[in-house]
Order: structure tokens, then C-alpha cells, then sequence
């Protein structure tokens, strides 16, 4: 006989300022079934928790049903406490009289009737509940980290020093991201170069860590302890073993081509080459796209010169299969295309040009070894614009609702080393709001404004006009309301920050979520922000949201956190609220098998005898470890001979009628 | 029919209160729901939710039991095709629930009685939206007799 | 014996519906039954074979024993009834004699009082099967479809431009005066023509096909027919669908349920079927566990049990399931496997 | 089609003799006219009495899940409606395809007693004989033709599969595929009650299954209702009712047709069975059409080794609910 206690939760005010807690519990003394009831000011604290098992213990509850708010916050919660007072924990249930009811609803009456109605469907279910025992899983003892930028450099750091296996791939031939292509760093000013390279060569002579760069995650199975990963490790055309990284290569190649993706596109760089002087590793690609040899089968050059003979021009892309226990997507961010914003006529104009650009004109390992000149005429600018806001915090279509985040901060630090370098070099910045929030931040800005003769505008530039000579950038003083007209030698756009193109992709491989704006989405937004909802997948920097370089690798290092606490246990339970066949009932029609996603389901030929007559019979299995319990197959499964526990087909028709009620 | 000549008394029936049932996929949906409550994002208490693990555990059963109990409008909500949880149930729920609501459709069940969309759980937003325009066109059309089990009282 | 106009029928329906719920064979979408008339409807009196027979007039698929309801935990009962007086108009003579039938199961010790109430409030008029169908064998279970048996309250003969009308009990009198209006008195001229087609209709049952079927030649007790050879050829066709008993205006097994209305609800019963593999379901599961075994049960009770304990066939030849079952496992092929036909001379 | 019944026996004494097979699925002659129903052949001396006529309307295939059967050759007479329904419960792992025989019979179309009835054809039939295009009812006075389409059953007037699409042995020619030509029509009935509106559909179909009696005749005899336990006979779940209630009318009909969804071959056994008339095959027939404008033509039975519609996905498939007028597929 099920003897339902059911608790019900004020959370302060949050749920009894809406529903009248007192006709709640009247309501549900009706029930038949309920047993016991006790509501109480916040049920998931520690006496709250305390009144749950005290009453399974003197009350001889054997279900609890919990009205409080959503199960995602709480649920664990209560099936600990559960556990701890003897009750399997998945005896008890939740109600979401929170989240789905005081919260939504304005409407005391109508929020209480709810409230009752799904609180009455929670004991419906609950007394169907079973008790299930989760299984377990080993846990492959492995960690990949995709992105080789800071916060997968962070990560894979920190994981390797707790002293685990670290796969990280990197999609670029160099680790260090965007991090490696700035100058300096807000609001410390301190060379970005110098704290980034230390890093990743620790990186590189860790023994923990293995390094696949120029590599790619092609598919990815599995689940949380046991992912089986493919990675494509893309034709570097040089033998990594053999190459010393001595550089005569990328001197002597005839084909100079080629815009260098590290210098924005303001430099060219050899058809065999490294991004930049401290990549890691220091081992050359050949990028078969403009090499002579590839292109026209002639040259060889570089083969002709390698002193090691490391030149492979026959390599092919290389396939590597591991498993591993938990993996950390660090994919990082990119600049939105400008090409919609004619106004400002980038891609029209040289002198005009993102943040980015402006880190490696003023960088002295940049282009021009860190004379800011105008790319157009090599000339120093008297007069730089800048313009936030480029595309953030822009609703329309070609740009991205939200803030970047970061362009405040740089564009501050663009104009203070700006006038740093030069004091007679004007610098305007067109702001919409000047966000600052951080630690430092705020005075670092009031420094570029009151210490650097910053001039700052509030207002958004309309259009630029390319003049002969130099850019006139028509704006408006919104404080003023007056037109203005300012004759630039340079401009540079805050461009917004975007998820990469290919986050849909990564996202499907992973099977996490993304959001609208094509970020991943964390687990919860304040209480899982490291997590996604896929079990042993976590996130770290700017591929979550913007983020500057302290939140990345603050990010970085929760996750490292995270996938440690996978990595360092030896089983995982698994969830078990997944699959289960009854075979006496299954057709044998497989269409479960069919559907699956995780092919959890085999096929078995059992011997059945019917009326003396023994037979043969093919039927469906569950592997309840590969199970992840989406229940798919259940509804695939005409006559229900497969089920899902947790979620049974009579769990929920009871619940559907007990809401109808 | 009887059943059809009622059907516009009813409209008119005074105090009409639509009853929702909403499954929501646990991931993506229900936690739209959550976020449209911690947002105090409002919409009418008619909706009730059921969670589900995934769009794709909703069988057709479950729908038609919901009217059968007189719901006057049923919702299922998942992911977007792309971002389930278990990556492909929802591609299975586009396609069975597609012919399902045809089938509803082709035998005389007002089109607005089942909804099924695909809410994000950043969409608390939507998540609101889509609930109050289910209630509105359901409190249009008046209660659920066709499906209903003529024995059922609420 | 009186007589109604056919055009006056049209006057007779709503007369008749003032005071009973008045059922009349109505076609709606090609198929003929037994529904409650209203105005407009499409009565169809040709149709002598209904694709149900009445049963389910008397003897409703579904019908609520009490009903319930509930507030908290308490529970409150009460009984269900109270039927309403009703009139079934066209039942054929085998359709009369199937509820003879059913009478003698339902009224017997111990009554069940839902059917008595039911059959205490219906009245039945017959209408003469004048011409049967080639699926009929009423003639081999005795049944003169020329004639109302007893048991028809008012029996009538189609005589195409009226139908003649003959009270058989005290109610069917009654009801007679009632309509005297609408009735007219029958000439000695129409008479004559209804003896006449009475002998025609026994000519016309000469040439039908099943004609030779006799249950009465069957040989063997209970045991012999029971362990008979034939079923284990039968059965193996049958579908287990229900389509033979529901039918049957004879099949009379009935299942109950409760029904959760939610605050109320209901216990009823409702018709079930022998063909069903959950048929008589108990804990330990279906007594009769083969496809053949219940095949067996249904005509074994129809041509042995049955008439052990009541001295008739629960069998009236309508031939619904000769012309319904959809793979010919009907009454017809049991009784002359079984050795129940005359070789013709 | 009395010259191919000869040879039919032949092969299947020949069949039984020979011990190729243990069994053999086919028809017999009951004692009426219309009256040929299935039977189950084991030795060649009760040959005799098999028959093959244009009233062996019933599809055998759903036999072979007899548990009888189990460890037997089992040959079988297939038409070519029958023969997608075997396809169908071979991909269903119903059926193990080698341990069946099948014999294929081209079929020009079976006859509607009904039909014929309801035309007075019946009256004292001695027999029907079919020449060319045309059917011939002879009784005692007077030889009546008559076109096919008059007595034709209506699936037979939009049956695609004339000929057997599977068979081990052919029996008689191919008929030509434009024997029926009508097929074309295989939809318009379902468009018809599209076109009505909402209130006058519900009409039709509320009066459609307020006739029903659940006899479950419908489900019993369809070859993709195949499952070992129907979830309508779950006693523990109890989906369904048992009770004549109209909610419970359509919650049957509508999970019977959903059910079959993908997987129903279209061979109009249930409309045939249903003792009260209802249109079931329209049920189902929306369904095939609403599964081949949305997600491609599929012929269910037609080749067991492609996954059912409903059982895969394509990324970018339509849906009816997000997309376009009334969540209709925009054409």
C-alpha cells in the first residue's frame, strides 16, 4: 500500500504570497492515498529537508511528493534527503508549483487551484513510482579539450595538474587563440604575449598533455565516462617528429601570397608557415592551397632546404580514435562579418578597421613591428575614431541583441595606448553606454577619459565618408543632439563578438544545446554555468558568451573542476530512469532498435514454449548503461513492451488524468 | 449531430476556463517554463504542465487520453529540431506528431486544440507567448466535447 | 387484425414517440439499424436483415449497474434503472424468438433486474420476414418467419401498401386502441392475400440454400461433440474478432467495469465476447487458452450447453455471421460438420 | 480463371507430396455462391475442394503467425495485395521469409457480394464467368453483363499491385498494372472530406464511429496489426475502454489508424470486415497521403529492406505545425 507524505514548500513569499498554502494542504487531505502533509516556510533547507525524513521514518511514508519549485533546482535535493531517511530517492516527486504556477500566475485563486491540481498529479505519479537502482559505468580516465585557446589552455593546465590524461585539439596550427593575437591586456596593461606564451609551453612540455593541432572532432559517441571520440588530424605536410623548427622554411618559400590569419589580413605570410614566431609547436603547415608544389607540382623547395628532411608532401590526414571521460568545449568566439554595415564602410576602406586589427598594428610583434600607421599610406594618424558597439546591442537582423561585453574595456585601452604612444594623435570613441562593470574597470576607463584626454561621445556615427585624404565620420552628439563631423585618419569598430560559424556543428556532434544566438547553453544560467545539460560535457570561454580574459579562464578552471570530479571517480551510477522491455509482450518488431540514438537496444532470440511447443522468438534488449532514457522507443513501440522507468506510460496517463481533475 | 448543436450554446457559456495540458521535454521546454517564471513572465494557470523527458516520449495515447479527461487543448513542446538533448527525438516527434495533428485535424478536431512547438529553454519568452495564444484561440472555440469522455466531470 | 396505410406511418412515428423512445430500423450510410427515431430520420422497413440484430435495445452493449460519486474520501452509491418506456417496431420473427432467448437466461432464478426492467418497459412489434435471405435458416431452429412468435407484443405484415397489424399480448392491445385512429379495419379481401403469401413464404424457404441445416441430426452427448476432431480444423481461421458475438442477436456475455468519472463515475457492464483472449480473464488468465478452445466454447454453448439447460438452440438462423464473419467461420459450417444437415432427396 | 484453379492444384498436390512444404495457405468453397474462405491444406487428397475464384478476397498472410505453424514449410497463395502485406510483416520480423513458399496469383479484382446484391445480381446465380473485360452472371434465366467496376470491391478499383510484387512460383500471367486504371482515385475520397470544413468532418466521422460495435474485426485482420499483445488488450494499462462510449469509439479508431501509420499496405481488409460500414481504409489513406506529401512516396510492404517512414528522419524534414498556412506543407 503507498502511503504518500507530501510537503509542501512557501518558499518564503515566493510561492505563499500566490497560493493559499493553507486550502492546498485541505485539498489534498482528500486524496486517497495521502497519508501525510506538512508545509513549511523553506523545505529545502536543512529543516526542512529534516521534516522529509523524519516523516518517512515516523510516518511510514513510503512516496514524497515535494511541491515546491522547478525539479531542475530541487529535485536532487529532496532525493538525497530521501536516501538518507532509507527511501529509494526515486520514490519521491516534485510538484513545480514555483516556476509553473506562483510565479507565472497573478490570480491567487486560479495560482492555487493549480497548484493543487499539479500537486495532485505529482502523488498520482508517486504512487506509481518505482524504486530503481542506478547502474554503473567506469569512467575513462581521459579528458579532451577542444580549443586551444586560453580557456582550453586553462583547462587542459589544470587538469593535467591533477594529474590526468589531457587530449587537446585545436583546429589552427598554433594554440594561443585570440588571446595571442592582442597587444595588451585590460585594465592591467600588461603584455598580453608575456602571460599567454608561458602558458602554453608549460602546455606543450607537459607530460599529461598531448597536443593534436591542425586537428579536428569529427564525431563524437558515447556518454559521460565513456566518450568515443574521432579526431581528424588534418595533412600538416611535415613531419612533426623530424622538424626542429628552425624557420629556413618559411624564409626561402617563393610563395608569399597568402594574407596571414594571425595578422588579420594585414600581412602576408609564406605558403608554408607558422601563425606567429611562438606557436606551439613551433612546426610549420603548408597550406596546400597556395604552395607552388601543390599547385603546380614544381618548386619543392623547402624539401630541397629542410636540414631534416621533415618535408612530407605525400602526408595524409591522419584518423585518431580514443575514448575518453569527460570533454570541455573551449571553441572560442569570432568577430561578426562587417559586410552588412556599409555605413562604415569597411570593407571599402583601409584605413578602417576592427579592434582586432588595431591589437596587431599597434602590437610590436605585429606588421609594422608596432608603429600604428595608416595601412592605406604607411602615414602615423593624426586623428583616430572610435566607433563601439559595431553590431552589439543591435536588434536588427545583421547584428547581435546582446552585449560583446569586452569592446568597452579594449576600445579604452585602444585609445590610452593610443595616446600613450602618440599625445598628438586625437583620440574620439562613439559610445551608446560605457559599460565598465568589473574589478578595475571603471577607473581604468575614467583614466583614458581624465589622464589620457580620451574624448568620449555618446552617440552612434550615421556614416563615413572616404575624402581624399582622410575619413569623415558623421555622427551625432546625443547629449547635445548636434551633427557632427569629424575628419579621421583612422577609424576602428568595435565589431561584435559571435559564436563561431561552426558552433551548430559542434553542438550536434556533442548533442548540447545552443542558444539563439548560437552560444552553447549552460546546464543552468547561474547555478550550472560550467555544465551543459549532456553529462560530462562542459564549457570554458567565449563560446558560452563574451567574456574577457579573467572570466574565460575563471570559466576555464570550474570546468577543469568539473571534469576532475568525473575523472577522479572510478564508477559513475547512471541515471536510471531508462528503458526496459517486456519480452512476453515485444514483437519482435525492432522498431525501437531502428530508432534509438545511443544503440542501446539489441536484439535477442529467446525460447519461448507455447502449448508444448518450444519456439523461437525475437525480441528487443536494453543495455541500460548506453541507455539515456529519452524514450523514443517507447512511443515507437505499438503495444508498450518497451517502457520507461521513471516515466512509465501508466505514470504519465496518470498524471494527464489527474491534472484533468 | 447533438454533440456539434451544442457546441455553440457552449461558446456562450458564461465562466468558460480552458484546461491546458502542456508536455514539456525536460530539457529544452520545461525549462523555457522555468525560465519564464523566474522572468514572472505571465500567462493563465489553465496551462498545466507534465514533464517529459523528451518531445519524443509523448505518445499519441497521452494526447488523446488528455482530451478523452476534457482538456480543451493539448501542447507538446520540445526542442528545436537540432537541439535535442538525445539529439534525434525531436526529428521523430516532428514526423509523428505532424501526421497525428492531421489525422486529429482530418476528423473534425479544431486545428487550435493541439499545438505542438519547439521552445528553447532560453524562449521563457516564447514559452509565455505560444501558452497565451493556445488559450486564447482554445477559449475561442469553447470546450472540448468532441473528444471528451461524456462520462468525465471537472 | 387491423391494418396501417403506409402513408400513415408517418403519422404513427411521432404518435408512438410521445410516450416511448420509439427504435425503428434506419439506414444511415447504407447501413440499416435499429435507432432511435427522430424526425427526418430514414426508416427503412424493406431492410428485413438489420446489420445488428435489436439486441442491444434490450440488452444494451453498455449499461450502468449504479453509479458513484465522490467528495474527499467518502463515497456515495446509488443504483442505476430507470429505464424509460420504449417500443422497438420491426423486429423480425427470428429476432424475436433470439430474445425469447435471452429471456430465459436473464429471467431465470436469479433474475437479473436490469434486463427485467428492461423488458418490462419495451414493447416489441414484429414484422414478418416475407422475404428471406439466402444467408437465412430460421426454418431449421422452427421459426416460421411468416408468423410473430410470442413474445411480439403486436405482430405486422408487409403487404406493400399497408401493413397489417395483429395485437399478440395485453400491451400490444393496448396500444392498438391507443392507434385505433390511425388503424383500419382489414377487408376479407387482404386477408386472403396474407394467407397467400404466407404459403408463398413457405415456398420461397424451399429454395433457399441452407434449408437442409437441422441442428436436431447432430449425433453424440456433450462429451463426444465436445472432443470432436472438427474444431481442430475450424478454429484455425478464426480471427478472434468479436464480429460473431455482437451480431449474434443470441450471444449474451457481458463484462463488468468501473469507469472513473473523476468526482463520479460508474459500474456497467457491457457486452463481451468468448472470441477474446481476455474473455472471463482471472488471475491466473484465460481459462480457455487456444483460439480453438474458445471457438469450441461459443458453439458448444450455442448448440449443446444451452439447449441442456434451457431444451433450445441459442441459435435462431438469422445468418448475420453467415453473412458477416469475414473468413465464413459461421453457425452454418459448425452444424454441417458436425453432421446437421438432410441430404437432399 | 477455372483453367488456373486446375493448375493450382496440381502445384499444390505436387507441393504436398512432395513434402516441399507441410502446409499450404489457400481458399475453399463454402455454400454459397460468394462463399471462399481460407483454408488450410496438408495432404493432397482435401486438394480437391480448394478453390480460385474472384471471391478469395481474404489475405492469408497474417496465417503464418499461427503458432502452429512454427518449425513448418508453409506455401501460400498470395495475390498481389497480399504479397505487400507479406512484405510487411517480413519487416516487422513477423515472418521468416525462407521458411515460406510463396504462390503468386495475378489478380484482375475480386468481387463485392455486396455489390452484387445491391445490384440483384444475386437472384438465382448459377455462376459468373469473366471474359475480356467483362463479367457475365448467369442464373436460370438470363445471361447479365456487367463491367467490373460495377462489382468490383471498391480497393479493388484503386489497387496498385495487380500482380504480386514477391512470389517464389508465379501461377497464370501478369495481368497489365491499367486493368484498374481507376487508381488514380486512390485519394479522392480522402480529399473530398478535406475540402469539408471542420464542423461538417466531425459530423461525418462522429456518425462513422458512433457505429461502431468494436468488434475489433478491423484490427484483427490487418496484417500490420501484428503484434504479439495489442496495446488495446493491455489490462494493466487499460488504454481503452470497454464500454460503448463515443469518446472511446474515436480513441480506438484513431490509434488503430495511427498504429498501422507507415506500415498499412492499403489493402482495405478493414473496411471490407467492418460488419457496420465504416470507412476505415479513409483513415488510413490520409495517413499514406499525408506520409508521401510530407516525407516522400512510401509503398509500405513494397520492399522490406527500407526503413518505414516512421522509424527515420531527414534534418530537414517538414513538419505540419510550424510551417506555413494552417501548418499545412506549402506545394
Amino acid at each position: 500500500m503507498q502511503r504518500v507524505g507530501v510537503f509542501i514548500c512557501w518558499c518564503g513569499t515566493n510561492i505563499s504570497s500566490t497560493v493559499n498554502i493553507e486550502q492546498v494542504v485541505a485539498a489534498l487531505e482528500n486524496i486517497p492515498g495521502v497519508v501525510y502533509i506538512k508545509d513549511y516556510q523553506y523545505m529545502c533547507s536543512e529543516i526542512g529537508q529534516n521534516l522529509v525524513k523524519d516523516a518517512i521514518k515516523e510516518q511510514n511514508i513510503n512516496r514524497v511528493v515535494v511541491a515546491s519549485c522547478s525539479p531542475r533546482m530541487h529535485e536532487a535535493t529532496f532525493r538525497k534527503a530521501a536516501a538518507a531517511a532509507g527511501l529509494n530517492p526515486y520514490l519521491v516527486e516534485i510538484a513545480n508549483i514555483r516556476e509553473h504556477c506562483s510565479w507565472v500566475h497573478k490570480d491567487k485563486e486560479a495560482a492555487t487551484q493549480k497548484a493543487i491540481s499539479l500537486t495532485r498529479a505529482a502523488v498520482a505519479k508517486a504512487i506509481l513510482n518505482e524504486q530503481l537502482i542506478p547502474g554503473e559505468v567506469g569512467v575513462e580516465k581521459r579528458a579532451l579539450v577542444i580549443g586551444g585557446g586560453i580557456a582550453g589552455i586553462q583547462t587542459a593546465l589544470d587538469i593535467a595538474e591533477a594529474g590526468y590524461q589531457v587530449d587537446l585539439v585545436e583546429k589552427t596550427p598554433s594554440i594561443g587563440g585570440k588571446m595571442a593575437q592582442l597587444d595588451k591586456t585590460f585594465p592591467t596593461l600588461d603584455c598580453s604575449a608575456c602571460i599567454l606564451t608561458p602558458k602554453m609551453v608549460d602546455l606543450a612540455l607537459n607530460s599529461k598533455i598531448n597536443l593534436y593541432s591542425y586537428s579536428e572532432v569529427t564525431e563524437v559517441n558515447g556518454f559521460v565516462g565513456n566518450f568515443e571520440v574521432t579526431i581528424n588530424q588534418k595533412a600538416r605536410s611535415i613531419e612533426m617528429e623530424k622538424c626542429t623548427g628552425c624557420g629556413i622554411c618559411l624564409a626561402k618559400c617563393p610563395a608569399k601570397k597568402a594574407l596571414s590569419e594571425f595578422e588579420e589580413g594585414l600581412a602576408k605570410r609564406a605558403a608554408i608557415y607558422t601563425p606567429f614566431p611562438q606557436a606551439v609547436p613551433n612546426v610549420p603547415v603548408i597550406d596546400r592551397e597556395t604552395c607552388i608544389k601543390f599547385v603546380t607540382g614544381k618548386c619543392g623547395l623547402c624539401a630541397k632546404l629542410c636540414p631534416t628532411g621533415a618535408i612530407d608532401y605525400e602526408q595524409k590526414d591522419q584518423i585518431v580514435n580514443q575514448k575518453y571521460g569527460v570533454i570541455i568545449v573551449a571553441t572560442g568566439y569570432d568577430l561578426i562579418n562587417l559586410d552588412r554595415f556599409g555605413e562604415y564602410q569597411y570593407l571599402d576602406h583601409p584605413d578602417i578597421i576592427t579592434g582586432l586589427e588595431f591589437e596587431r598594428l599597434v602590437n610590436a610583434a605585429g606588421p609594422t613591428g608596432g608603429k600604428l600607421v595608416r595601412p592605406s599610406d604607411q602615414k602615423q594618424p593624426k586623428k583616430v575614431v572610435f566607433i563601439q558597439c559595431v553590431g552589439s546591442r543591435d536588434k536588427s537582423e545583421r547584428g547581435k541583441a546582446y552585449c560583446s561585453k569586452i569592446c568597452c574595456m579594449y576600445t579604452a585601452k585602444h585609445a590610452m595606448l593610443l595616446r600613450d604612444k602618440y599625445p598628438d594623435c586625437e583620440a574620439y570613441v562613439f559610445y551608446i553606454d560605457v559599460r565598465t562593470a568589473g574589478k578595475g574597470f571603471e577607473e581604468f576607463q575614467r583614466r583614458a577619459v581624465e589622464n589620457y584626454g580620451v574624448n568620449y561621445i555618446k552617440g552612434m556615427v550615421g556614416k563615413i565618408f572616404p575624402g581624399d585624404n582622410q575619413l569623415q565620420v558623421n555622427g551625432v552628439d546625443a547629449l547635445s543632439g548636434e551633427l557632427l563631423q569629424l575628419e579621421a585618419d583612422l577609424v576602428v569598430l568595435a565589431a561584435a563578438t559571435q559564436a563561431k560559424p561552426e558552433a551548430d556543428e559542434v553542438a550536434r556532434m556533442l548533442s548540447i544545446s545552443i542558444d539563439r544566438d548560437r552560444f552553447f547553453t549552460e546546464a543552468h544560467p547561474k547555478l550550472r554555468p560550467v555544465e551543459t545539460h549532456c553529462a560530462g560535457i562542459y564549457l570554458a570561454g567565449a563560446c558560452q558568451g563574451p567574456k574577457d580574459i579573467p572570466e574565460t579562464v575563471a570559466q576555464a578552471s570550474a570546468a577543469a573542476t568539473k571534469a576532475i570530479g568525473v575523472l577522479s571517480k572510478n564508477k559513475l551510477v547512471n541515471n536510471p530512469c531508462v528503458a526496459k522491455v517486456e519480452q512476453a509482450v515485444c514483437s519482435g518488431c525492432l522498431a525501437c532498435i531502428k530508432i534509438c540514438p545511443y544503440e542501446a537496444i539489441t536484439e535477442q532470440v529467446i525460447e519461448e514454449k507455447t502449448r508444448g511447443k518450444v519456439r523461437l522468438r525475437r525480441v528487443a534488449e536494453v543495455n541500460e548503461t548506453l541507455c539515456q532514457g529519452c524514450g523514443g522507443c517507447t512511443v515507437a513501440c505499438r503495444p508498450g513492451a518497451i517502457d520507461l522507468k521513471g516515466f512509465s506510460n501508466q505514470q504519465i496517463l496518470a498524471e494527464v488524468d489527474a491534472i484533468c481533475r | 449531430m447533438s454533440v456539434i448543436a451544442s457546441d455553440a450554446v457552449i461558446k456562450k457559456e458564461a465562466g468558460f476556463e480552458p484546461l491546458i495540458v502542456a508536455f514539456c521535454c525536460n530539457w529544452c521546454s520545461y525549462a523555457g517554463a522555468d525560465l519564464a517564471g523566474t522572468s514572472r513572465l505571465n500567462y493563465p494557470a489553465n496551462i498545466k504542465i507534465i514533464r517529459v523527458p523528451c518531445s519524443c516520449r509523448v505518445n499519441a495515447n497521452f494526447v488523446l487520453r488528455a482530451f478523452q479527461r476534457g482538456a480543451d487543448g493539448v501542447i507538446i513542446a520540445g526542442c528545436h529540431p537540432g537541439d535535442c538533448h538525445y539529439m534525434t527525438g525531436n526529428y521523430y516527434t516532428r514526423r509523428r506528431m505532424s501526421l497525428l495533428k492531421n489525422l486529429l485535424e482530418f476528423i473534425g478536431i479544431e486545428e487550435a486544440r493541439f499545438k505542438i512547438d519547439w521552445i528553447s529553454a532560453s524562449e521563457g519568452n516564447k514559452f509565455a507567448e505560444v501558452m497565451n495564444d493556445v488559450l486564447a484561440k482554445v477559449h475561442q472555440l469553447g470546450p472540448n466535447r468532441k473528444l471528451r469522455d461524456s462520462r468525465w466531470r471537472r | 387484425m387491423k391494418k396501417i396505410a403506409k402513408d400513415r406511418l408517418s403519422l404513427l412515428w411521432p404518435r408512438i414517440a410521445l410516450n416511448y423512445q420509439l427504435f425503428l430500423p434506419i439506414a444511415e450510410e447504407k447501413v440499416v439499424n435499429f435507432s432511435r427515431w427522430e424526425e427526418g430520420a430514414e426508416v427503412d422497413l424493406a431492410t428485413l436483415k438489420t446489420a445488428n440484430s435489436p439486441k442491444d435495445i434490450i440488452f444494451p452493449q453498455t449499461e450502468t449497474y449504479l453509479n458513484f460519486k465522490q467528495e474527499g474520501k467518502r463515497l456515495e452509491l446509488e443504483m442505476a434503472g430507470g429505464r424509460k418506456d420504449y417500443l422497438v417496431f420491426g423486429v423480425s420473427p427470428c429476432d424475436v424468438a433470439s430474445i425469447n432467448l435471452l429471456d430465459k437466461v436473464f429471467l431465470d432464478e436469479p433474475v437479473d433486474q436490469f434486463y427485467q426492467e428492461g423488458r418490462q418497459k419495451g414493447v416489441i412489434i414484429a414484422r414478418a420476414c416475407l422475404n428471406p435471405a439466402e444467408t437465412c435458416f430460421c426454418s431449421s431452429f422452427k421459426i416460421n418467419p411468416a408468423l410473430a412468435p410470442a413474445g411480439a407484443d403486436i405482430a405486422t405484415w408487409d403487404l406493400g401498401d399497408s401493413l397489417l397489424w395483429e395485437a399478440q399480448s395485453e400491451k400490444g392491445k393496448e396500444l392498438t386502441a391507443d392507434f385505433d385512429d390511425l388503424l383500419e379495419e382489414v377487408s376479407r379481401e387482404e386477408q386472403e392475400r396474407l394467407e397467400q403469401v404466407k404459403t408463398g413464404i413457405a415456398d420461397q424457404l424451399k429454395d433457399l440454400p441452407l434449408v437442409n441445416l437441422d441442428p436436431d441430426l447432430i449425433e453424440g452427448g456433450l462429451n463426444e461433440i465436445f472432443a470432436s476432431e472438427i474444431w481442430e480444423h475450424l478454429y484455425r481461421r478464426c480471427l478472434g474478432c468479436a464480429m460473431c458475438t455482437y451480431v449474434c442477436p443470441t450471444c449474451h456475455c457481458y463484462d463488468l467495469k468501473d469507469y472513473d468519472g473523476n468526482k463520479c463515475g460508474e459500474r456497467f457492464r457491457c457486452w463481451d465476447s468468448c472470441m477474446f483472449s481476455d474473455f472471463t480473464m482471472m488471475a491466473h488468465g484465460n481459462p480457455r487458452t487456444t483460439q480453438k478452445e474458445r471457438v469450441r466454447q461459443r458453439f458448444m454453448h450455442k448448440l449443446v450447453y444451452y439447449p441442456n439447460n434451457y431444451q433450445a438452440y441459442a441459435c435462431v438462423g438469422c445468418g448475420r455471421c453467415t453473412e458477416k464473419c469475414p473468413v465464413s467461420l459461421d453457425m452454418v459450417k459448425v452444424i454441417k460438420k458436425l453432421g446437421g444437415e438432410r441430404n437432399e432427396l | 480463371m477455372e483453367k488456373i484453379r486446375e493448375e493450382i492444384k496440381e502445384i499444390v498436390r505436387q507441393a504436398l507430396a512432395s513434402k516441399e512444404v507441410d502446409l499450404i495457405l489457400a481458399w475453399e468453397k463454402g455454400q454459397l455462391w460468394y462463399d471462399s474462405y481460407p483454408a488450410f491444406f496438408t495432404e493432397e487428397q482435401g486438394v480437391d475442394s480448394l478453390v480460385w475464384d474472384q471471391f478469395c478476397v481474404n489475405n492469408l498472410s497474417k496465417y503464418l503467425l499461427d503458432d502452429g505453424m512454427a518449425g513448418q514449410k508453409v506455401g501460400i497463395l498470395v495475390k498481389g495485395c497480399d504479397t505487400l502485406a507479406f512484405n510487411q510483416l517480413v519487416q516487422d520480423n513477423r515472418i521468416i521469409r525462407d521458411n515460406v513458399v510463396l504462390y503468386g496469383l495475378p489478380c484482375s479484382g475480386m468481387i463485392d457480394p455486396a455489390k452484387v446484391r445491391r445490384e440483384g445480381l444475386d437472384r438465382g446465380l448459377i455462376k459468373i464467368k469473366k471474359t475480356g473485360d467483362q463479367l457475365i452472371f448467369v442464373n436460370k434465366e438470363q445471361q447479365i453483363k456487367v463491367l467490373p467496376t460495377q462489382v468490383y470491391y471498391d480497393k479493388c478499383l484503386t489497387c496498385h499491385y495487380p500482380n504480386p510484387v514477391i512470389y517464389d512460383r508465379l501461377i497464370g500471367e501478369k495481368v497489365a498494372n491499367e486493368t484498374l486504371a481507376t487508381h488514380a482515385g486512390r485519394f479522392s475520397a480522402v480529399e473530398e472530406l478535406e475540402e469539408l470544413s471542420t464542423k461538417d468532418r466531425f459530423a461525418y466521422w462522429d456518425q462513422q464511429f458512433s457505429k461502431c460495435i468494436r468488434c475489433l474485426a478491423c484490427r484483427n485482420i490487418c496484417p500490420a496489426c501484428s503484434c504479439e499483445q495489442c496495446t488495446f488488450d493491455d489490462s494493466e494499462l487499460e488504454i481503452l475502454g470497454k464500454a460503448k462510449e463515443n469518446s472511446e469509439d474515436k480513441f480506438f479508431h484513431l490509434i488503430r489508424a495511427y498504429h498501422v501509420a507507415g506500415r498499412c499496405v492499403d489493402c482495405g481488409e478493414c473496411s471490407r470486415v467492418c460488419p457496420q460500414g465504416i470507412p476505415l481504409e479513409k483513415l488510413n489513406r490520409k495517413l499514406i497521403k499525408d506520409i508521401n506529401e510530407l516525407y516522400g512516396e512510401y509503398q509500405a510492404g513494397l520492399d522490406p529492406s527500407i526503413k518505414g517512414p516512421l522509424v527515420t528522419y531527414q534534418l530537414e524534414d517538414t513538419d505540419t505545425f510550424t510551417a506555413g498556412e494552417r501548418g499545412r506543407k506549402q506545394k
